[in-house]
């Protein structure tokens, strides 16, 4: 089977240290934020100054001033914080955000990520995805294993130009989960009912095998 | 204290605005913290070949600017929309060849603006090294990493948007209105700035002004019902 | 929210502190910003070697590590004050040679640590052009002016002084006493903090945090009689 | 006669424009707050990040977390504001600041200025004065005219460590007010009762003397 983009955001939510800040691109990675495990403070850091913004308003609740990154109007959660946008890349920047999590067009073998420009178009947008890449801890990606045709998203080499070169930590698909290490990628976990062949023959570079490669759980 | 700053009307404030100004704006996507009235009053002084440093190239605010076609340059980080249908103004013209565009990493955008405001030179970043955002920009490896020279970025006039405002123009905001403002503030020569509410001086509290009245030029008023 | 950083004594705080640590300490002149009760605790913890970072080598509170021969170097922009009578502990153990001192403008200082804390490489600034900080230092002409390239300033540990803390770190400070404090909490590896009160998460505006836990590790309520 | 440290403050006072922001340094340039002439409007600035601090606090009414550079217990207007540090100095070093005031050992013709070491003493401090003088639109100089031995304190060249080059606006000493020239020293103002060749007596480079040169008014 292939993952829902809820599965995968349950998977990734399950890799978020407590107590640790977290920021999160918009679309898939949004996601995640659903999927806290019990237990375990999570806080959510977004670049327009935001620290500690909790669930969607509900309808007809909304502060017209009161957005996440993706637009989306949200609530700020006790202990909430706010700096401007200077600062909130300050800790970006600086190594102060744990986790990232991003969408991307493609990763490459070496962890390199585009996310940014579609040529085609002929305008791309950056906002803080490159700032995100190059400076949280630890960067996962969060994206379909292949494109609408069927392609690999992970590829030896992006064809797309890149947001940052030699970031992502893990990829988490909905193939896969997908480490990047300094021997190539390392394949971690699967979807349930997927084999290693199956994930490789979706995936353009050469996959090492873990040792204790499992299912992923739901 | 003397200090008056505040004007009555948005075309008062926009009143020196000339044709080739590069002008910062507030906001940062949808309505917070966009200083939405003055660029409406920008949009009816008619003011031509502006440069614009804004994060994204459209909304309902400045859509304005580009439908007039008072922008030659935008400089900004997320120009366009993540979908390309419909194509904003912004788009059509700049894929027409009749804007220009410099794309800016956000955070580099924030530290380029506060460097002008502080008189820094430029700093090295290790945003976009390895990518086509370092393309004619010096290289340098400072101890075991690289990193890219990135220049101050100022600008005539900064539009922003702020929550309360005392008569001296000390300034705090409300929620994620507060995004881009304060640097704006700190590094556009000539800052206009539009607020809920204009209150005495001495009725906000030191500790938790944002923005001092250092940077402000010109405070007015949204009317009620727009705010 | 389980988050809780608070410790119950300056002597658990600062239990991790190491011989050779790099060392800010918050506080401009005087008492406004210092934090004399982690001071204290770590002049009785007695590790070596210390690098402070700090505005004066000096005062009740840094006095105590010179005198117990606790500091190495000094990284500082004001280290002496501005008479020479009395002698500090400082002043006396650099003029014999016994520890070393980096001077630097405050404003560069200030920028050093937000800098290290910012993930920028380095930044060129006009401060110190001409003189004998800037010797050397990579010079550069930028459009028509001279600025000198100045580098990151970080410490292990930044033991800094606020007013209240809710239990996850978040803080506010009173006057003066804002200072250094919030750069060097940036700044630092390990951010240590005394404060008059702490309050329950929630409790504290949004609005009106000056330092966001992300940055803070350790609080430690201070004394009532010694606050 | 020669001017008091109250009388240079006083004459310095006339200079800060209404509605400006002013940066004091220790010393004699404190002073100058105590002069502003009636209806204008100065804000004081200072390194600590205070804008808009008011008179010294009354003994016995002191809060002892606000102080300013000086470190004076003092109190804040209406319309103050605080800062950290960080930012109080993208203030100074920006330009924002109209007028800063500094003491000083020496002043050379060309606008150079050293206060922040005496050799003699082994160790200098400089604070804020590099930044000070370096950022404030225009740097004005208050200190008396000769050392205690009666030397110029204005000189072709400085010998003592220089806080900045080429920078000073205006001196204003106990015999004089100067202007710093692309010409040179321009001598604008004389104490009541100096001719300008006691001043030039006083001073090492070559003064020129203003047209409209006139008593410094008290």
């Amino acid at each position: 089977m292939r993952l829902t983009d809820e599965q995968i955001a349950k998977r990734i939510a399950q890799e978020f240290p407590d107590n640790s800040f977290v920021n999160l691109g918009i679309g898939l990675p949004t996601l995640t934020s659903n999927y806290i495990p019990a237990g375990r403070t999570v806080i959510f850091q977004s670049e327009n100054g935001l620290l500690g913004y909790g669930p969607r308003a509900k309808p007809g609740e909304e502060d017209s001033q009161l957005v996440n990154s993706g637009g989306e109007f949200v609530t700020l959660l006790p202990g909430a914080a706010i700096v401007d946008q200077a600062e909130a890349f300050v800790m970006l920047r600086g190594g102060h955000i744990a986790i990232g999590v991003l969408g991307a067009l493609e990763v490459s073998e070496q962890g390199d990520v585009a996310n940014w420009m579609v040529p085609e178009r002929g305008v791309g947008r950056i906002g803080g995805a490159m700032d995100v890449a190059t400076g949280v801890e630890k960067l996962f990606i969060a994206m379909s294993h292949t494109t609408k045709d069927g392609k690999p998203k992970i590829v030896k080499n992006c064809s797309y130009p890149i947001t940052a070169s030699k970031v992502v930590h893990t990829i988490f698909t909905d193939m896969a989960v997908i480490e990047v290490t300094p021997q190539g990628l390392l394949l971690k976990e699967v979807a349930p009912g997927l084999t290693p062949v199956e994930v490789q023959a979706s995936t353009e570079p050469k996959l090492i095998i873990a040792k204790d490669l499992k299912e992923i759980e739901l | 204290m003397s200090i008056n700053k505040v004007v009555q009307s948005f075309e008062e404030a926009v009143a020196d605005v000339f044709d080739g100004a590069t002008i910062m704006f507030g906001g940062f996507i949808g309505k917070p913290g966009s200083p939405t009235n003055l660029i409406r009053a920008l949009r009816d002084k008619g003011v031509k070949n502006l440069t614009v440093v804004t994060n994204r190239c459209g909304g309902v605010d400045l859509d304005m600017l580009f439908e007039a076609r008072q922008v030659r340059k935008a400089i900004a980080s997320a120009p366009v929309p993540a979908s390309r249908k419909p194509m904003s103004p912004f788009e059509a013209q700049y894929l027409a060849g009749e804007v220009e565009l410099e794309i800016v990493p956000q955070g580099t955008l924030m530290e380029r603006m506060r460097c002008a405001g502080g008189g820094i030179g430029g700093f090295y970043t290790r945003t976009g090294v390895g990518t086509a955002i370092a393309e004619g920009k010096e290289a340098k490896r400072i101890g075991d990493k690289d990193y890219i020279l990135e220049l101050p970025l100022k600008a005539d006039f900064s539009f922003i948007r702020a929550h309360k405002a005392d008569k001296m123009g000390n300034l705090t905001y409300w929620r994620s209105q507060r995004n881009f403002n304060p640097v704006m503030a700190i590094a556009g020569k000539t800052v206009l700035v539009e607020v809920d509410e204009i209150v005495e001086i001495g009725a906000l509290d030191p500790e938790a002004i944002v923005t001092s009245a250092i940077y402000v030029d010109r405070v007015v008023k949204i009317p009620r019902k727009e705010s």
